[in-house]
C-alpha cells in the first residue's frame, strides 16, 4: 500500500511540478504539509519542559506516531572520569555526588565501597548501618522526585508538591547529619566521617511514621486514577529479555518481571542482614514501573526501620591510612542505585590518584531503551516514557 | 424621572429588559454583566491560584495585599503595561484581532443567561441555540490565533484544541437536546429553547432536570459536565495548552494584554458553560426546594442566605486578621484585611436589611430588589460550585492523551448522549 | 427614512449572489471557490427568508434550513474532495483540476 | 457584530409586528455583508477570505433576525459560522496556503467571468426595477415569539399528523449521512 | 604467583594470529617479547610486595576454553573478581561463547584503559554478568592505537552506546558498529579526552571558538 502510494505521490508531484513550470513560477519543490508528510522529523529538547534537563530527542513521526527516536546527549558532559584521573581518591569523592544529583548518597556509597574493596579494607559495622540507612532514605527521596516529575509530565500537578514536601523531611535528616542537602558527600573511604547526631534514630523513626501514610496518599491520587491508568498502562512496554539485552537495570528491569536486585544478588554494605523483598511487575509497562517504585519505597522503609533498630555501637571509620594509596590492581564494584546498577571500575597504579576510573551509569544505559519503548506510540507517550525511565542528565552525560 | 427609566421598573409583570423593550435598561444590564463578569474573572484568578495552592500544600500568593488579595490587580497591571509583542512573521492583522473573537464570543453569550426570571438582558426565543452557537464561535479565535502566529507549537495547539472543541460540541449539543426535550413534558406538549423558559419548565414540573427520569437527567448532565470541561480546554482535557508537550498551545506567541484577553475569554467561557449547566439541569436561579418549602417563612429564611454568606466571608477575613503574626511587618496587611472584612460585613448588613425590608414579597421595589438578589445569589452560588469543580479537576487529574480524548468524545460520550436522548424521548412519551 | 421593504433584502441578496458568482468564475483557489458557493447559498437563503417575511408564512424559512443542511453536506464533500485532490496533486488550483481521474 | 445583532433583535421585539423601525441597522448590516463579500472574493490569503466570509455570515444572521427568523439565524450561527467555517479554516491550514498565496489570484478567463457576472447583475437590476410594484411595503404578520415551535410543527407534524416537510427532513438527514460517509472515505488514507 | 601466571603465556601462535588484524603494529609487537594478558592487571607502576595479588582462576569453564583456545586466553582472579585476558583475535568468539554457552547474558559495561607507554596502548574491558549464575567476569584485551576491534553490538545490543562512548573518549573504532559516532562530545570535537596524553585543561580551542564564539578558546 505504502509503496504504491509513494509512487503515486511522486508521480503526482512530478506532474504538479511540470504544470508549475507552465505557469512561470520559481517553485522547484512542492512544500510539505501536515497531512501529506509521511515522515516528519521533530526535535524535542534540549530545552523542553519534559525532557528532565538537557536531553534532546529527535523524533521521526508519522503524524503523531513515533517511528523512531535518536537521543542526542552530552549537553551536560563535564568529564567526570577525566577529572578523577587528576584528583586523589579522597578529593574525588565529592565529584561523584554531582553525577546523579538526585541520589548523591548512593553515588558516594558506590564509590567509597569500590575504593575500600580495592584497598581490601572494610567499613566497620556501625558505619555500614549508617550507610544503609542514609542510602535507603536517599532511594526514597530519589523515587519521590521521580514520582513528582513523572506525574507532572503526565499532567497531574499535585503529586509534585506532595512528594517535594515529604522529600524535604529526608533532606532535613541529611542536612542535620552532614550539613548538606543535595550533594551530601556523606561517606568517606573507610566508613563515615560523621558520627550520627543526637536524636538521629529518633528523627529517622519519626520520618518513617510520618511517611507511611504519605505513600498511601500518593497512591490514592494515582494508583487507581482512571486517567493515570489510561496514560500509563501498556505504554512503553519492554520485556525482561529486552531489558537484559539492553542492559537495563533497576526498577525498569524489575517491572518487566526479572527479580534481580544487587542488594539481594550480590549484597554489599550491610544489606545481607535485613529482611526485605524485591517488588516486581508483570507487563513491563509504565504503570508497572510506577507500582514497582512505589513498592520499593515501602521496602526501603522496612530496611531503614530494621537498620535503625539494630544499629550497632562502635567506631565509624575503618583502618585506612591518611593518604589513600590502593595497591596496583583493578576492581569493579557496583551497587543498586535508585536508578539501576551503578558501577565503578577503578584501575589503580599504586599512586594516590586513580589511574582510570570508569563509572557505569544506570541512567545512561537505561536511556538506550527509550527507542525500543516508544516505537509506535504517540508523542505524548514519549514524554511519559522519558519520565518513567527516570533519567538524570547529570548522570547520563557525566 | 424619565419615563423610559421608570416604565420598566413600574411594569407589573416580570420581563427582561429586552423582552420589555427597554433599550435603556438593556444597556444597563449589559454594562452590569460586562463589569460583573470581568470582576468575576479577576476574582477567579485569585481563587484559582489560592485553591490550587491549598490543594498542593502551598500558600499561593501572599505578598500583594493581605493573603494576595490584590495579586490579580497587580497581574492585570503587569499584563497591561507589558509590551505587546507581535512576531515579525506573524499575520499582523489576524494576530491582532484573534483574541477579540474569543472574547467577543465569550461575552456575547451572557446576553441570554438568565440570572433571574427578569434578570437577563434578553429572553431570546432561541436562547440555548444562540448560546451554543455563539460559544462555538470561540473556536474561531483559537484557530485563527494559532494560524496567525506562524509557528509550529501554536498551530498544533490550535488544531488540537479546535478539533477537541468541535468534537465535544456534538456530545454537548445532544445532551442539551435531551434537556430541552424534558421542557416539552407539559400539557401543551411544546417545549422551549428560551433559557428563562427552560428554568420555568423546571419550576412547573417541580423538579430540577438533573433528577428528572432519575438516571437519564443525571447522565445527560454528566455528559454535559464532562464536555464543558473539554469545550473550555481545561484540565484534564487541556491538551492544547499542555506545557509538557506544547509549551502553551495556541497562545504561545502572545504576550501582555493580548494574552490576558485569551485568559479573560477562557474564564468567561468557563462561567458561561457553567451557567448553561446550571440553567438546564440545576434549576437556574431557583433556590433549593421551592415547591416543598414554599411557605413565606421559608422564603424569608432563604432570602437571608446572601447576607449570611457575606457575613461568613467577613468572619473568615476577621479570623485571618486575628491569625496574622503580631509583627509590625504585617501591620498594613492586617489593616487591609480588616478593611476588607469590614467591607464584606457592610455588604452583608446591606443584604440582610434588604432581605428584611423585602420580606413582604409584594411587587414593591424593595420586594423586587430582594427577589432579584435572591435569584442572582442562588444562580451565582451554583455556578461557583462548577468553578470550584474546574479547579478541583485541575489539581487532581493527569492529562489525557489526544487519541484518548478523541476516543472518549466520539466513542463514549456521543453514543451515550444519543442513547440518553432516545430513551428520554421514549420515556417522555410514555409518562406524559 | 425609507422603510425597509422586501425589495431592500432582495437587492442585498442579489449583490451577494453576484459576488458569489464572480468568485466562482474568476478565483483559482478551490477553497475560495467553495466559499463563494457558500456566499451564493447565503444570498438564496436571504431571499427565501425575505419572501417568508413577505408572505407571512414559514415555508421560506424551512427552505432556508434545508439549504443550510445542503450547504453543510456540500462543504463536507467539497473539502473532502479538495483534501484528497491536494494529497495527490499538491495543488489547490481549479485550473489544474482538469483530469477526470488522478 | 454580535452586539449589533442583539440590539437588532431587541429592537425587533421592541417594535412588535411593524417592519423594523430602524432602517439604520439594515443599512449597516447590508453594507457589512456586501463589503466583506467583496473581500471574500478578492483576498489573496484564504484565511483572510474565510474570516471575511464569517463576517458576511454574521451580518446575514443579523438580517435574518430583522426578518423575524430567529431560528434560521440560530441555525446559521451554529452550522455556518461555528461548523462549516471552522471546517474551512481547518482545511486551509491543512492544505498549503503559503504557495497559493504567491500564485496568481485569478484565472485566465477572469474577464469573461466578470462580464458574465455583470450581465447577471444587470438582469437583477432590470427585474427589480420592473417588478418593484410587486413587492408590498409591509410584510405579512409573522409570529416571532413562537417561531421555533411553528417550524417544528411544519417539520415534524403535530398531534400525530405528519408535518408538511417531514419526508423532506428525513431525506435531508440521509443526505447528511451520505455526505459524512463520502467525506470520511475520501479523506482517510487507509480505512 | 605472578611468575606462574606469566610463565605459560608467551606462545607465538596468538602473535601470529594477531598479525593480519593489525598489520602495521605487528612488526613492533613481535619484536617485543609478548606479554599478552597478565600485565594488564599490573599497569605502569611496579607492584607493591604487600597486598593482594592476582591468582589464577580455575573453573570448569576456564578449563574448557583454555583447552579450546590454548594460551590465547588467561584467566585470573583478583580480590575475588575474575577476569579473562584474551587475545584480540579471539574477542568475538569468546564474547559470543560467553553469552551463548556460559549465560553471560548481560553486558554491564564496556570501557577502555589507556597505557601510553605500552606497545599496545589500550586495554578494552568488557564487564559481563550472568543472571542465571549470579556471577561477574571481566574480559580484557589489548589493542594498539589505531587498531580496531570487532563490535559486540550483535551480541549485546546494549554495547551500542557503550562502544560509542569508548570511541568518543579513546578513539578506538569498533568494526561492524551500526552507528559509530561521538556520543557525549560534539560531533566536530577533535581528540579523545580520556587518553592520557590529553591534558585535563586542554580544550578543543578551535571547536570552542567556532561553535561557542569564545575567542580565548575557553
Amino acid at each position: 500500500m505504502s509503496a504504491y502510494k509513494n509512487d503515486q505521490t511522486n508521480d503526482a508531484s512530478n506532474r504538479a511540478l511540470s504544470s508549475l513550470d507552465r505557469s512561470n513560477l520559481d517553485l522547484k519543490t512542492p512544500d510539505k504539509t501536515y497531512l501529506d508528510s509521511n515522515e516528519l522529523i521533530i526535535n524535542m529538547g534540549p530545552q523542553h519542559p519534559a525532557t528532565h534537563g538537557v536531553l534532546r530527542v529527535i523524533l521521526k513521526l508519522d503524524g503523531e506516531k513515533v517511528l523512531g527516536t535518536e537521543c542526542v546527549i552530552g549537553y551536560l558532559h563535564r568529564g567526570v572520569e577525566k577529572i578523577a584521573e587528576n584528583r586523589t581518591y579522597t578529593m574525588f569523592a565529592p565529584y561523584v555526588d554531582r553525577m546523579d544529583y538526585c541520589a548523591a548518597v548512593s553515588n558516594g556509597l558506590g564509590y567509597c565501597e569500590a575504593v575500600e574493596k580495592l584497598m581490601n579494607v572494610e567499613a566497620p559495622p556501625r558505619a555500614q548501618y549508617i550507610r544503609v540507612i542514609l542510602t535507603e532514605l536517599q532511594r526514597i527521596a530519589s523515587h519521590q522526585l521521580w514520582l513528582g516529575t513523572h506525574a507532572l509530565d503526565i499532567g497531574a500537578m499535585t503529586p509534585l508538591f506532595y512528594t517535594f514536601r515529604d522529600r524535604e523531611e529526608i533532606l532535613k535528616i541529611f542536612e542535620k547529619y552532614c550539613g548538606a542537602r543535595l550533594t551530601t558527600h556523606a561517606f568517606r573511604i573507610g566508613g563515615c566521617q560523621y558520627e550520627t547526631y543526637a536524636g538521629f534514630e529518633k528523627d529517622v523513626k519519626n520520618f518513617l511514621t510520618f511517611f507511611a501514610p504519605k505513600i498511601d496518599e500518593y497512591e490514592a491520587l494515582l494508583t487507581t486514577n482512571r486517567i493515570w491508568l489510561e496514560r500509563t498502562k501498556n505504554v512503553g512496554v519492554i520485556s525482561g529479555a529486552d531489558c537484559i539485552a539492553l542492559g537495563v537495570t533497576g526498577p525498569v528491569l524489575r517491572a518487566s518481571g526479572v527479580k534481580w536486585d544487587l542488594r539481594k544478588a550480590q549484597p554489599y554494605a550491610a544489606y545481607s542482614k535485613f529482611d526485605f523483598e524485591i517488588p516486581t511487575g508483570e507487563n513491563g509497562d509504565t504503570y508497572d514501573r510506577y507500582l514497582v517504585r512505589m513498592q520499593e519505597m515501602r521496602q526501603s522503609m522496612r530496611i531503614v526501620e530494621q537498620a535503625v533498630d539494630a544499629i550497632p555501637e562502635g567506631p565509624i571509620m575503618g583502618k585506612v591510612p591518611k593518604v589513600i594509596k590502593p595497591p596496583v590492581g583493578e576492581i569493579y564494584h557496583s551497587i543498586e542505585a535508585p536508578k539501576g546498577e551503578l558501577g565503578y571500575f577503578i584501575v589503580s597504579d599504586g599512586s594516590t590518584q586513580p589511574y582510570r576510573l570508569r563509572v557505569r551509569p544506570p541512567s545512561f544505559v537505561n536511556l538506550q531503551a527509550l527507542d525500543l519503548m516508544v516505537r509506535g506510540l504517540l508523542v505524548a507517550d514519549v514524554i511519559a516514557v522519558i519520565g518513567t525511565i527516570d533519567i538524570v542528565l547529570g548522570e547520563v552525560d557525566r | 424621572m424619565p419615563n423610559f427609566i421608570m416604565s420598566y421598573l413600574d411594569s407589573k409583570e416580570a420581563l427582561t429588559p429586552g423582552s420589555a423593550g427597554s433599550q435603556f435598561w438593556a444597556l444597563i444590564y449589559v454594562l452590569i454583566i460586562f463589569a460583573g463578569v470581568s470582576v468575576a474573572v479577576i476574582a477567579m484568578n485569585w481563587i484559582e491560584r489560592k485553591l490550587l495552592a491549598h490543594f498542593q500544600v502551598r500558600l499561593g500568593p501572599m505578598r500583594v495585599g493581605p493573603h494576595g488579595l490584590l495579586q490579580p490587580i497587580a497581574d492585570a497591571v503587569k499584563l497591561m503595561i507589558k509590551e505587546d509583542i507581535i512576531p515579525a512573521e506573524a499575520d499582523q492583522l489576524v494576530f491582532w484581532f484573534a483574541p477579540m473573537i474569543g472574547l467577543l464570543a465569550a461575552f456575547t453569550v451572557y446576553t441570554v443567561i438568565p440570572f433571574g426570571p427578569s434578570q437577563a438582558v434578553s429572553d431570546m426565543n432561541i436562547g440555548i441555540l444562540f448560546m451554543l452557537g455563539v460559544s462555538s464561535l470561540g473556536v474561531l479565535g483559537i484557530v485563527v490565533a494559532g494560524w496567525a502566529s506562524n509557528s509550529h507549537y501554536p498551530l498544533i495547539g490550535a488544531l488540537r484544541s479546535s478539533a477537541q472543541m468541535v468534537s465535544y460540541e456534538v456530545a454537548m449539543g445532544l445532551a442539551v437536546v435531551s434537556a430541552i426535550l424534558m421542557t416539552s413534558l407539559n400539557a401543551s406538549g411544546t417545549g422551549t429553547l428560551s433559557m428563562i423558559g427552560i428554568v420555568q419548565a423546571q419550576q412547573q414540573q417541580g423538579v430540577w432536570f438533573i433528577f428528572k427520569f432519575f438516571p437519564l437527567g443525571l447522565i445527560a448532565f454528566a455528559i454535559f459536565a464532562i464536555a464543558m470541561v473539554a469545550e473550555t480546554n481545561r484540565a484534564p482535557f487541556d491538551l492544547a495548552e499542555a506545557e509538557s508537550e506544547l509549551t502553551a498551545g495556541y497562545h504561545t506567541e502572545y504576550s501582555g494584554l493580548r494574552w490576558s484577553l485569551f485568559m479573560l475569554a477562557e474564564y468567561a467561557a468557563m462561567i458561561a458553560v457553567s451557567s448553561i449547566a446550571v440553567t438546564l439541569w440545576l434549576g437556574g436561579w431557583m433556590r433549593p426546594f421551592p415547591n416543598l418549602l414554599h411557605a413565606p417563612a421559608w422564603d424569608f429564611i432563604f432570602s437571608l442566605f446572601p447576607g449570611l454568606t457575606f457575613l461568613a466571608l467577613a468572619a473568615i477575613a476577621l479570623i485571618g486578621v486575628a491569625r496574622m503574626p503580631a509583627h509590625s511587618f504585617f501591620r498594613i496587611q492586617r489593616i487591609g484585611l480588616a478593611v476588607f472584612a469590614a467591607l464584606l460585613g457592610f455588604v452583608a448588613l446591606l443584604l440582610l436589611v434588604i432581605a428584611v425590608a423585602g420580606r413582604s414579597a409584594d411587587m414593591s421595589v424593595a420586594g423586587r430588589f430582594n427577589d432579584g438578589i435572591d435569584h442572582v445569589y442562588w444562580f451565582v452560588l451554583k455556578v461557583a460550585v462548577f468553578m470550584y469543580l474546574f479547579i478541583w479537576y485541575r489539581a487532581t487529574w493527569p492529562r489525557y492523551r489526544f487519541d484518548q480524548l478523541m476516543k472518549i468524545g466520539w466513542k463514549v460520550m456521543l453514543p451515550i448522549s444519543l442513547g440518553v436522548l432516545i430513551v428520554t424521548a421514549i420515556v417522555g412519551v410514555i409518562f406524559s | 427614512m425609507v422603510p425597509i421593504t422586501t425589495l431592500h433584502y432582495l437587492v442585498v441578496a442579489a449583490a451577494l449572489f453576484v459576488l458569489g458568482v464572480i468568485g466562482v468564475l474568476i478565483r483559482r483557489n478551490v477553497v475560495i471557490v467553495l466559499m463563494s458557493i457558500e456566499l451564493i447559498l447565503n444570498a438564496v437563503n436571504l431571499n427565501l427568508v425575505a419572501f417568508s417575511r413577505m408572505w407571512g408564512n414559514l415555508h421560506g424559512q424551512l427552505f432556508a434550513i434545508f439549504i443550510v443542511v445542503d450547504a453543510a453536506a456540500e462543504a463536507a464533500v467539497g473539502l473532502g474532495i479538495l483534501i484528497a485532490f491536494f494529497r495527490n496533486k499538491e495543488t489547490v488550483n481549479v485550473d489544474e483540476i482538469d483530469l477526470l481521474k488522478w | 457584530m454580535n452586539l449589533a445583532m442583539n440590539s437588532a433583535l431587541n429592537s425587533t421585539i421592541n417594535s412588535g409586528m411593524a417592519p423594523v423601525a430602524t432602517p439604520w441597522f439594515f443599512y449597516v448590516l447590508a453594507g457589512v455583508a456586501v463589503i466583506s463579500g467583496v473581500l471574500v472574493i478578492t483576498r489573496r490569503n484564504a484565511v483572510h477570505a474565510a474570516l471575511a466570509l464569517i463576517v458576511t455570515l454574521l451580518a446575514v444572521t443579523g438580517l435574518y433576525l430583522m426578518l423575524y427568523a430567529p431560528f434560521v439565524a440560530g441555525v446559521q450561527i451554529i452550522v455556518y459560522a461555528g461548523g462549516i467555517m471552522v471546517l474551512f479554516l481547518f482545511v486551509i491550514m491543512l492544505v498549503n496556503i503559503d504557495r497559493s498565496s504567491k500564485e496568481r489570484r485569478f484565472n485566465r478567463i477572469w474577464a469573461v467571468g466578470l462580464g458574465a457576472a455583470c450581465a447577471l447583475l444587470a438582469l437583477f437590476v432590470f427585474a427589480f426595477t420592473k417588478g418593484k410594484a410587486l413587492f408590498p411595503d409591509r410584510g405579512m404578520p409573522l409570529a416571532e415569539g413562537s417561531n421555533t415551535q411553528e417550524i417544528a410543527k411544519m417539520l415534524y407534524g403535530e398531534a400525530g399528523r405528519m408535518g408538511q416537510y417531514t419526508f423532506a427532513f428525513e431525506i435531508a438527514s440521509l443526505l447528511l449521512l451520505v455526505a459524512i460517509l463520502g467525506a470520511v472515505i475520501m479523506t482517510k488514507k487507509k480505512i | 604467583m605472578a611468575e606462574e601466571v606469566k610463565s605459560p603465556p608467551p606462545p607465538p601462535p596468538p602473535e601470529g594470529e594477531r598479525e593480519p588484524a593489525a598489520e602495521k603494529l605487528a612488526a613492533a609487537a613481535s619484536a617485543a617479547p609478548a606479554k599478552p594478558a597478565a600485565p594488564a592487571a599490573k599497569p605502569a607502576a611496579p607492584a607493591k610486595p604487600a597486598g593482594p595479588v592476582p591468582m589464577p582462576w580455575t573453573s570448569p569453564m576456564v578449563e574448557k576454553y583454555r583447552r579450546q583456545y590454548g594460551s590465547g586466553l588467561d584467566a585470573q582472579t583478583y580480590l575475588g573478581q575474575n577476569y579473562l585476558a584474551v587475545n584480540r583475535s579471539l574477542i568475538p568468539d569468546i564474547l559470543r561463547l560467553l553469552r551463548d554457552e556460559e549465560q553471560f547474558d548481560y553486558c554491564v559495561d564496556i570501557t577502555a584503559v589507556h597505557y601510553p607507554k605500552r606497545e599496545k596502548q589500550f586495554d578494552v574491558v568488557w564487564i559481563l554478568y550472568s543472571f542465571p549464575r549470579n556471577e561477574r567476569v571481566r574480559v580484557k584485551t589489548q589493542i594498539a592505537d589505531g587498531a580496531s576491534i570487532p563490535s559486540s553490538v550483535s551480541i549485546w545490543p546494549t554495547a551500542n552506546w557503550l562502544e560509542r562512548e569508548v570511541y568518543d573518549m579513546f578513539g578506538i573504532t569498533f568494526d561492524g558498529h551500526p552507528d559509530l559516532k561521538r556520543i557525549l562530545l560534539p560531533d566536530g570535537w577533535k581528540g579523545h579526552p580520556l587518553r592520557k596524553d590529553y591534558g585535563i585543561l586542554q580544550q578543543d580551542k578551535e571547536w570552542v571558538q567556532i561553535n561557542l564564539g569564545i575567542e580565548s578558546g575557553q
